[in-house]
């Protein structure tokens, strides 16, 4: 099959919809080239450096009949549009009784790994999971980043595309038919019956080279990509720690109240899930620490393969093993 | 800021002048009601007034469509009835019901009537300034001359949003107009002592785009304002910034025993230039007012509060497990 | 005891920290009254309606030698300060490399009840606390309440004060004599063996009325208040649970990624904490909506003392009883 | 903007000309070598010059004291050097080591020199706007005379906190001067687009403060604004909006195979009026650049940079467990 990078799948995405329907158009404060050069700048629009704006008009016009796809770049960047985002986006149509659509799609890229420091280098997407009223995503192949922004462009809410730095690069095959992905939909990455590893975005990829590794060794690792953030597939997570009785969980991001701590939470709390659970859940997160510039301090911050395994061979410990 | 004499005779047909008197009045004596009940404990939460400042409402929205859009703020209850809400599912919805606009979910400080053009009330200080924006950005690309406009208050002219979209829209030439709502308080503090210049309109130029200071109590100076600003819109001139000089007759909320550093003698000046008794006054001078004159004509807009209140107090709650509806659209 | 409300003793926090160090001054969008008067204009500062030009004023300030406290007034009109929060306040001591403090004290009032709907009844506390770099508590007593503030104000680094809108005029004793709460120090509210509560602020006084009910009944329930949200008190959090073997989390806010996400992870991913577990660990949240105007739709939104005496119901039929 | 008589006869010492001339050659040469080593791989994540801008941040900081503050962007190099940051701690920390300004954790978009009042480089557009303008609400209270000096781009004051901050410093009469480095361009996006109008200085006058227009690659322009500004903030004047134009001559960052959709006709004309050229030429009409010359001088400062890069190559890593510090201080 064809071969795309993440990235060239996702603007492949966008303009796919955009021939499809008028009513798109896109705000960034540069614009992408080669959406610039097909639509031209009534539809892709270069922006003054006012993310607050963007993110406010885009609810002005998707309320308007419009559906307006507002790119902040890096997720760093919609900081300034917070207001709109948690007071305007996610509330509007619950607080107005349901009388209108918002369909907007804002896009956010996320995560470290290129020695931009703290203000650069941010995974923050836990923060939005929290706020209710935002369906989000955050992919992990081109494939999937594909299918999830045709299926968010034609959603008629509010939705946010994360999407991985680490990852931006990285080619995969996708189809040249047209598809979609649902929302919501789980994927099993690779199956596997010793422990389940919950994993997002560029930690997918590390999940599935420690599970190469410990294959080695008749350890048998399931990866399990949620890939939709929010609504989030608990059943397909807890299927398989059912299944495998021993959970991993492993983000960029750090521990605190974020993404790992929730999918700890919806597996505990399940009866039948936690009965058949043998050991701790385990996060395998990055410390909960701003992101360091120098490419020494990076990488002691950031979790990979090796923590991965570290993280799987504890919870195989099991029940009985040393303390976490 | 006396009236000129231009203003005194503004080239309106008196029945339009006449509507708008009404229009007015169906907001002050709305809001009187609201209030009352609101101290009644059956409307909740939050209600704040526009009383005193209606003329900027009214006067804005009579040069308004319906096809064009506006958003409002916190002191939302004006600018709906200006564009022509319903008042049985306004009262509904500060009574808290389901035939409310908002099913019961927004209250007062989020009363919206899309089918209008009424893009909502807004609890964040300017909070809406972005979003009819985008309203504005939407009506310049459907090309039927469509506009925008947004209200908003001294308070807000001083967040960052107000500075943002002035800046795109002047850029983009959208057809937008902000009507900032001078009343010269944010809550307790003065404009005063938050604004180094008293006119808000001198940043306009900053921007390269008209500002104009107007009397808010002088309807006809208003809406004149304002009819430039529209007709500069719709055909492709761009936005304008439109301050009207007005003031709030009542405290910044209706709660109870809130306290109000206003200068008493301020507030009386004030009440002295009530936007509803001048236009009244002077329709009663050029004769226009009807046989029946004002208190007919109040009789009939309380008739029509009556009936909201009637309507609202017949209407159901909405039922519990109505709260997790709503939160995704289809 | 002399009684204060909760709102006293945090005003009177502020006036006797105010009174030692002539550093600390006073920002917000409308001045508090008793302060203004005592204080006065330079100390006590009305602002324009600017929360993003406060909240980073506040940062040089401090990087200046002051020592400022930004009230923030109802937590929502901290979000259009949210770039001055997550890309400045919470990074900046580290991604400088610690080279000055930042003694700052941000104030926010969460929590709902009083009807007023989607944007002024917020408890997004849980995502500041997956952002690294920011301490933060949530007391639930007058006593606490000043005894935190007190600490905040003197300590050398940004710390945000969460302050229920619920317990404002709620009244308790406060001593006379100075005193301080340490962060990072939950308090048990009350002693018990058979189930561990975990809540927040006006959901302590609920559970503390559940425990009540359901003494009657001979259950013995320990309330635990973390008070402190970063640093999380863990230890007391596991210590507890190890005890009653039972778990149940009630918060104001909504469960996804939350801080009820946060303390069921960090009991369950605990071995010794694991291993005496006898039940799933219970979310007694908010639904995960905004927050609706009208009463009875409120209502609903919200946990109670009655939903956390269901949720210590669900937990003791333990391991054996039907699905959670 | 071709160089005024006034302009071209200030009264200032040679010397003082001389040490201007050396600070933006320090620049240049440090920002050369930084993007050299940043191909080389020596240098990580991202490197902004300030090439061809080096009359703003020199000019303005003649006019400061040590104890004067200033807060910068994230091309900031030029603004740590013009107000006296130490080169080896410089270079150490875009290489990454523990001896550099952040011990590393910061990089090129982040490092910062409290003790000679350099309040950060900041990678967020207008981020430091709000830092600065509280440094000079500290300035007031502290009541020594102090001054805050914000620096930021054309692209920055598009940005809500340039308007929230103008007003506050209006209105509370703060001494900060608000630099506006107007290259002409934001990344890829031209200020023509995105501004209505061409002047960001036409903005001032909507706070009722001083804005000015000067050529920003004349030193003694920018040198004799920023006296103008600093002196009335000192006296308590309040502040002061600065508009420099000037052109950055090399692309948004040094990452390879950049786009950069500027004319090549643009960025020549503008490195025909190169600053540092500009003044080594009127020093050498005026005799005043001494018998050795420019190349004398070059060689000084690249001995300079050399020791700067020796001292980074020569300092240690950070060790990976020093991630965990520095969260919060005691
Ligand atoms: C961002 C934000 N900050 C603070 C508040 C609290 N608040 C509600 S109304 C108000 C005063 C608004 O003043 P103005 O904009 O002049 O409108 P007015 O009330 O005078 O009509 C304030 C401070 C808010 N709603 N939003
Ligand atoms: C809030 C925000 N939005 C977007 C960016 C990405 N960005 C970095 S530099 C830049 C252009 C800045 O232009 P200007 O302010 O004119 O400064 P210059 O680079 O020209 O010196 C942009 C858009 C950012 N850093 N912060
Ligand atoms: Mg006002
Ligand atoms: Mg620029």
């Amino acid at each position: 099959m064809r071969e795309l990078t993440y990235n060239e799948a996702a603007v492949e995405a966008v303009a796919e919809e955009m021939r499809r329907d008028p009513r798109i158009f896109y705000m960034s404060t540069d614009p992408i080239p080669p959406l610039f050069k097909e639509f031209g700048p009534e539809r892709i629009r270069a922006t003054p450096i006012a993310e607050a704006a963007l993110t406010g008009m885009a609810i002005g016009a998707a309320g308007s009949g419009f559906r307006p796809i507002v790119d902040w770049r890096q997720v760093t960047f919609c900081f300034v549009a917070m207001d709109q985002i948690v007071n305007q986006a996610s509330k509007i149509h619950y607080m107005f009784g349901g009388q209108v659509t918002f369909p907007i799609l804002y896009r956010a890229a996320v995560g470290g790994g290129t020695q931009l420091a703290a203000q650069h280098s941010q995974s923050p997407y836990s923060m939005f999971m929290n706020l209710a009223g935002l369906k989000m995503f955050l992919p992990s192949t081109p494939y999937d980043i594909k299918g999830l922004l045709k299926t968010a462009i034609r959603d008629n809410n509010p939705v946010i595309s994360f999407e991985s730095n680490r990852l931006m690069g990285r080619r995969g095959p996708v189809p040249e038919e047209e598809y979609a992905i649902p929302l919501g939909l789980a994927d099993v990455k690779r199956e596997g019956n010793d422990v389940t590893v919950v994993a997002l975005a560029w930690l997918v990829h590390e999940a599935l080279a420690a599970a190469e590794e410990l294959a080695k060794e008749g350890i048998s690792a399931e990866i399990v990509d949620p890939r939709t953030l929010v609504p989030l597939d608990a059943a397909t997570i807890r299927a398989s720690v059912q299944k495998t009785g021993r959970l991993v969980i492993a983000d960029e991001a750090g521990p605190t109240a974020g993404f790992a701590a929730e999918v700890a939470a919806i597996a505990t709390e399940d009866q039948a899930t936690f009965a058949r659970l043998q050991a701790p859940p385990k996060r395998v997160c990055a410390l909960q620490v701003p992101i360091p510039y120098s490419p020494i301090l990076e990488k002691e911050v950031f979790p990979d393969r090796t923590r991965i395994i570290a993280g799987i061979r504890e919870v195989l410990g099991g029940r009985g093993s040393a303390a976490a | 800021m006396s009236l000129s004499a231009q203003t005194l005779s503004p080239n309106l047909p008196p029945e339009k002048q006449l509507e708008m008197l009404r229009a007015m009045l169906v907001i002050r004596r709305f809001e009187e009601r609201a209030s009352a009940d609101y101290l009644a404990g059956k409307i909740f939460g939050v209600v704040h007034c526009y009383i005193g400042e209606e003329a900027v409402a009214v006067g804005v929205c009579a040069a308004l469509r319906t096809s064009d859009r506006i958003v409002s703020t916190h002191r939302g209850h004006g600018h709906c009835i200006a564009k022509g809400a319903d008042l049985n599912r306004m009262m509904a919805e500060l009574y808290g019901r389901a035939t409310g606009y908002c099913k019961g979910k927004g209250g007062s400080m989020h009363i919206a009537d899309f089918a209008i053009g009424m893009l909502g009330a807004n609890g964040i200080v300017a909070g809406g300034i972005s979003i009819i924006t985008g309203a504005g950005l939407a009506a310049q690309m459907e090309k039927q001359g469509g506009v925008a406009v947004s209200f908003f208050g001294d308070g807000a002219s001083n967040a960052g949003p107000f500075h943002e979209c002035l800046n795109i829209a002047a850029s983009w030439k959208l057809p937008v107009v902000y009507v900032c709502e001078n009343n010269q308080w944010a809550a307790q503090t003065s404009a005063a002592a938050t604004h180094a210049l008293a006119d808000v309109a001198a940043r306009a130029a900053g921007y390269g785009i008209p500002g104009a200071v107007v009397d808010g109590n002088d309807i006809f100076a208003v809406h004149q304002a304002a009819n430039r600003a529209v007709e500069r819109a719709r055909s492709g001139g761009g936005p304008s910034l439109i301050e009207c000089k007005t003031y709030r007759q009542r405290a910044h909320t209706e709660r109870r025993g809130q306290p109000d550093p206003r200068d008493p003698v301020e507030v009386e000046a004030w009440k002295g230039k009530d936007p509803i008794a001048l236009l009244a006054r002077r329709l009663e001078a050029q004769g226009d007012l009807g046989a029946a004159g004002f208190e007919a004509l109040d009789r009939e807009v309380m008739g029509a509060i009556e009936a909201a209140v009637a309507f609202a107090e017949a209407s159901p709650f909405p039922r519990p497990d109505q709260a997790a509806e709503d939160m995704f659209a289809p």
